[in-house]
């Protein structure tokens, strides 16, 4: 074990999969040399070399493209994409080949690879630094959308995601990179991709959230519990796309009451569809309107109000209370 | 809040210099940091070997053995009768809509002529002639446009990619391809084929600029039918030659007469072999001609002059080659003829096989986007599932 | 009055809106001489000339990014992307300054544009071609969706987004495009954005739709109505985004129960929003799970499948009655 | 099922010619329906009126006034300084990342001079120094910088784009406007400001193509400063100079050096001229170099040798023109001291007029996305302000 940061944890999960496997290699701007501008592939370079770790052009859509036809020549590409909000320009490469080439070819050309992208707020970045579009990914067939929240289940889900045989969007919330540190097992660790985390067992409410809000919803949950004395049971979703269903249904059955929170926007986010999920699979169970905490419908703010922008502990202290109150 | 700034947009920002009252601009003085000579960027080779009458440049005549030569003028007949076929096929509702290659089938085959097995191939929508060629079976491209999974994946052995039907989306991948070929020290190379239309997508132009960066082994074929639909060249690019635009990227580029297989196929060839040994990417620009629709959805008669296709019969890549072949003495009018019923007695043979073996899976279409079916989309297949077998799943 | 197809009454709120207004320019893939794919445009070129009707480059991502530009410059341009499959090359143009640049420039540089584009299957097209994911449109926030189900109200909402102040993404139902006539009365008629329409007021259960199903889930109604005596009330969404919310939760609070259905996939889809939305207006008159008749969450299949793949009346019959026996 | 079908990798295909086998390309015969003389793309001129040493090509001197030649001195002073205020505050706090653009100066402001209020201007994120010049004031450029949405819109009377963080983005739009100029016949242009890493983005060569296609008058002005982040230029691009890029999508292109004011001058000048009158796009490659950091959060001592910086300080725009405003009499080095203090002076009062008035406005987010906000937002912005008060609006 080894305290680590975020950062840390996921660059061992890259050089521990480059170790393990010679057809892993990574891809992305900056990523060479440079270890990439938030040093999640510090060293690598050094370690594997310019043939492994390539320094893409400036051109995401050059850069997912050409890993896609990487991986149909069976290497395993790990990409970078700057920033999430970068990921649009490579959206007609993520939508039709990334995600559908192993479709579109009956299986004959499976694609191994993943997108690692840093996404959300709070480093008060500037414009278009700052999204959380992972509904976007949610929505489209054939990818697998992975988050994490901590630095363990972050090197974990990482390492899980390059040994994964299907194409994995996997979004790191900058905002945790460097915030806490955490124990990390020294050797090789995977998390099985699609299952949610029971962070907290509880039977008066459930809160569903992931990547960065899961921190804030700790802190609620600490004041809910010892101030007010609310039994919160706290899941991290982990894995958006596929969804563990089951986890949340079996909790909401049993709480009969759900808020859930996370940084990106409401109309058909991630939220919508848990919602409708718990509709269906725990509808009889429901004893209140399950709320949503998300940011807004607008683009995300110039950084000066980003603190006010975002779901703080309070709003989701608020949204537990109201559906605690809701008759 | 802004009105407090003191934004000042000058009133009095100079206006731009009345023409003349600056010097034309000619060459700087030599200088100490930068050489100020203008800077010649390299000429583009023009080729071509056989002339729209056959006539031929002996000085550049291939020493392809005779075999070979046989086995490509079949190739092109072969890919003309499948085409004709298609479009009666599709005419009679048994195709969906598809892309007839008339005209353009040795500028098709000559892109993959001079590849091995080990090498790649990333075809378009209107490349049927290359795919067969590559080894596709004919039955298998019918299911194709008939509209069954079925046909999309390459054969088994085949090195290709499926064809793209989204333009010019396929380039990137194709690089990547190549890119695996660096990565493993494979001295092989990727051919791959798009329009003059593709040439303007973004994907494109970064395609070929990080084959260039990276000296990856590609081989660029820009098909330049004239045509992107109803938009003609010079509505599509500024340029009279497209080659140019490789040479903007910083590769080799050659023009090349597209419907003369000789030139395409030496052109093509001379570009895999200095791929296959490091020496990095080729743009090559075949110029042919869309002498028939864009696809069976499409008019020409709406937008085209008829007379503009006219002289490209004269221009006809099967019979000038048929000419040299007689040239040779390696083919006969007669035995022309032969193989000219032989194809069409092929293509014939490949529709009733497909007629007899063509079904469509409607059961499976969840099987092959994950390698395993994830929990929640076995939910989702059962419901779909059925309702088909409400439906009665046969039809089904 | 007129009778006409969708195509027809398209082309007609193009010319009549070119008419009104000489700051009204069309762009697209051979739009022009060509009159469009789908022939939408037919006629304008030789009316309003090249300069009002331009045909572009193949390049999706310049069509719209050029669109901003001039709508920057103060023009009104009307884009024709050919399939909505190929919106995906212009993600990045519709995300960053197509639904921003007015929010960047805190309305100095309002951006009045369409985005014009064939969508759905049923149609025997190849793939990529039979696309329905408005849900990344109504996921993004500064954009309009509008989707209109027939001639008469795809004339008049296409008018009214054409003079809306805000950008509007208009997805055509192509398998509509030619599948039935209706009065279009030849005046300059508009509707407004942001409204749905009770197309059949009803008490047992609310059906909401929007484009293509429209077709089906009026067939579906007149089985249910006639044969099982169902009084089912029929909602044409129309607008995506904004969302009529108002009108569906009236409806829901007075049935009780819900179907939805759409051509979209349905991880992140618009019924997801919608039962989110459903949950949380009209959480206490809900008697049943809200049920989701979608396309599910793998890619539009090769066509001689898609008659299998898309929902139909019976899909819809069969959903209404498990949604009305459910205790 | 695919078994069934007869596709057939034939095993026998025929393996690349080896080397040699096929005669090396050389121009194929002149033929009827095809000129096969190689294709001259033309040359690319380079332009330098000032070199490092201030050293004059007096046969290029610019018969600029003196009032306008002060000016822009004072210019290139005023954004120097800028620059310095601004990375000490960011150090200090006060700023958010921001990109510092020590000595560029001259490329920056040279592309704007030429333009009147008329014409339009499209910055990226390092063009303040242009900026300014165009009529931005300082504070408003320091809300930009401090993260206050105030300081994004271009002023009242400022025809500018806001500036552009994502790389390449803003091309397209400025394409756009000018094509609006075309349709308008409004006889003013575009220069828009892009670095050597956007030219690799698909966007810029779609925007490249579609304005020579359409004549647009843009004036494309890629800023070559050597680096993009930690790539440098050879893993950007496989060609020596980018100049090239512009020829091959058609347009007149010139490679100007960067750090002389007057060369870029005239040469921006020349080619808004031709825009102006429907002479279409130009291609400016201007030649500079990134001496400072990327970004305030970037550190090039991990990627970049020290020694690769310092000749660029000899090469430094502001001393070179320097001695050109000696030279002629129009400054002595008094008075060029007295301009250095009075910018330092003019910067620090921008500075405080920013600390006096900067304020963010966390109530007003939902005001600028639509013409009028849709109810469903309503409701969102309602909830947001119960929030915000409860917090206590203020902090806020
Ligand atoms: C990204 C994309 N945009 C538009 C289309 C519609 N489309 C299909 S083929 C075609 C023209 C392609 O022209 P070109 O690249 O010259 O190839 P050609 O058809 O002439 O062989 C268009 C616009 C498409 N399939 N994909
Ligand atoms: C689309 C996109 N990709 C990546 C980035 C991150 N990024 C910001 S600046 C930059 C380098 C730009 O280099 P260049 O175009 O040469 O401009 P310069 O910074 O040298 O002025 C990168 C990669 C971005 N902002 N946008
Ligand atoms: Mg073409
Ligand atoms: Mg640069």
């Amino acid at each position: 074990m080894a305290e680590m940061t975020m950062v840390e944890a996921l660059n061992l999960a890259l050089d521990q999969c480059m170790d393990r496997d010679a057809d892993v290699c990574l891809m992305g701007e900056d990523i060479g040399i440079n270890g990439g501008v938030f040093r999640v592939t510090k060293g690598l370079y050094e370690k594997y070399g310019a043939r492994r770790v390539m320094d893409s052009t400036l051109a995401e859509c050059g850069i997912i493209g050409t890993a896609v036809g990487m991986a149909i020549y069976g290497l395993k590409p790990v990409t970078e994409i700057q920033f999430s909000g970068f990921t649009m320009q490579a959206f007609d490469q993520i939508e039709q080949n990334m995600a559908r080439m192993r479709n579109r070819t009956q299986g004959r050309y499976p694609i191994r690879m993943v997108m690692r992208t840093p996404y959300g707020g709070g480093i008060r970045a500037v414009e278009h630094h700052s999204e959380s579009r992972e509904a976007y990914w949610a929505h489209t067939p054939g990818l697998k959308v992975v988050i994490p929240s901590g630095p363990r289940n972050a090197r974990a889900l990482l390492a899980a995601s390059i040994e994964d045989p299907d194409p994995v969007v996997f979004y790191e919330p900058k905002a945790v990179y460097r915030a806490f540190r955490e124990d990390v097992p020294e050797t090789h660790e995977t998390m099985p991709l699609g299952k949610a985390q029971v962070v907290r067992p509880g039977s008066d409410i459930s809160i569903i959230s992931y990547g960065a809000m899961m921190r804030v919803c700790r802190e609620a949950v600490d004041d809910l519990v010892e101030l007010n004395g609310i039994d919160v049971e706290l899941i991290d979703l982990l894995s958006i796309s596929p969804m563990d269903t089951q986890t949340l249904s079996e909790s909401v059955s049993k709480t009969g009451r759900c808020v859930i929170v996370h940084e990106g926007h409401q109309t058909c986010g991630v939220a919508s569809e848990i919602i409708a999920r718990l509709n269906e699979h725990a509808f009889e169970y429901l004893c209140a309107p399950i709320r949503r905490v998300t940011c807004p419908d607008i683009p995300f703010p110039y950084f000066q109000t980003e603190k006010q922008f975002l779901p703080d502990a309070d709003t989701v202290i608020g949204a537990v209370q109201e559906t605690l109150a809701w008759e | 809040m802004p009105d407090e700034l003191n934004d000042n947009p000058d009133p009095e920002a100079p206006t731009p210099a009345a023409k003349g009252q600056f010097p034309e601009l000619k060459h700087g003085v030599k200088s100490s940091n930068m050489d100020t000579s203008p800077i010649e960027p390299g000429n583009i080779e023009v080729l071509q070997i056989l002339d729209e009458h056959g006539q031929l440049d002996k000085s550049l005549d291939p020493p392809l053995d005779d075999e070979l030569l046989v086995k490509i003028h079949r190739g092109l007949v072969l890919t003309r009768a499948f085409d004709h076929r298609m479009l009666t096929m599709q005419r009679q509702g048994e195709m969906g809509t598809f892309a007839p290659n008339l005209g353009q089938e040795a500028c098709q085959l000559g892109q993959v002529i001079p590849l091995s097995r080990k090498d790649w191939y990333s075809p378009s929508y209107r490349s049927f002639g290359a795919q067969i060629w590559r080894g596709w079976s004919m039955e298998r491209l019918l299911l194709l446009w008939a509209g069954y999974h079925e046909g999309f994946p390459p054969p088994a052995g085949v090195n290709d990619l499926p064809f793209s039907i989204v333009v010019g989306s396929h380039v990137l991948p194709a690089v990547g391809v190549a890119m695996g070929m660096n990565y493993k020290s494979d001295a092989s190379c990727m051919v791959v084929n798009f329009g003059d239309g593709a040439l303007s997508q973004g994907a494109v132009s970064e395609a070929l600029n990080i084959a260039a960066v990276d000296a990856a082994p590609v081989v660029f074929v820009c098909e330049n039918n004239g045509w992107a639909i109803s938009t003609p060249l010079n509505k599509q690019a500024a340029t009279e030659n497209l080659a140019v635009r490789g040479l903007g990227f910083g590769m080799p580029s050659i023009r090349v007469d597209g419907n003369d297989i000789l030139a395409m196929t030496v052109a093509v060839d001379e570009a895999a072999q200095r791929a296959r040994v490091g020496g990095g990417p080729t743009f090559i620009e075949a110029v042919t001609y869309r002498m028939s629709l864009h696809t069976t959805a499409d008019d020409p008669t709406v937008y085209r002059e008829e007379e503009l296709v006219d002289p490209w019969e004269e221009r006809c890549p099967i019979r000038r080659f048929e000419t040299y072949m007689k040239y040779k003495g390696l083919l006969t009018g007669e035995r022309i003829q032969q193989i000219h019923a032989e194809c069409e007695q092929e293509v014939i043979e490949a529709r009733d096989l497909f007629r007899s073996t063509a079904a469509s899976h409607p059961r499976e279409i969840f099987d092959h986007l994950y390698e395993q079916l994830p929990e929640e989309l076995e939910a989702q297949r059962d419901a779909y599932l059925r309702r088909l077998d409400e439906r009665g799943g046969s039809d089904g």
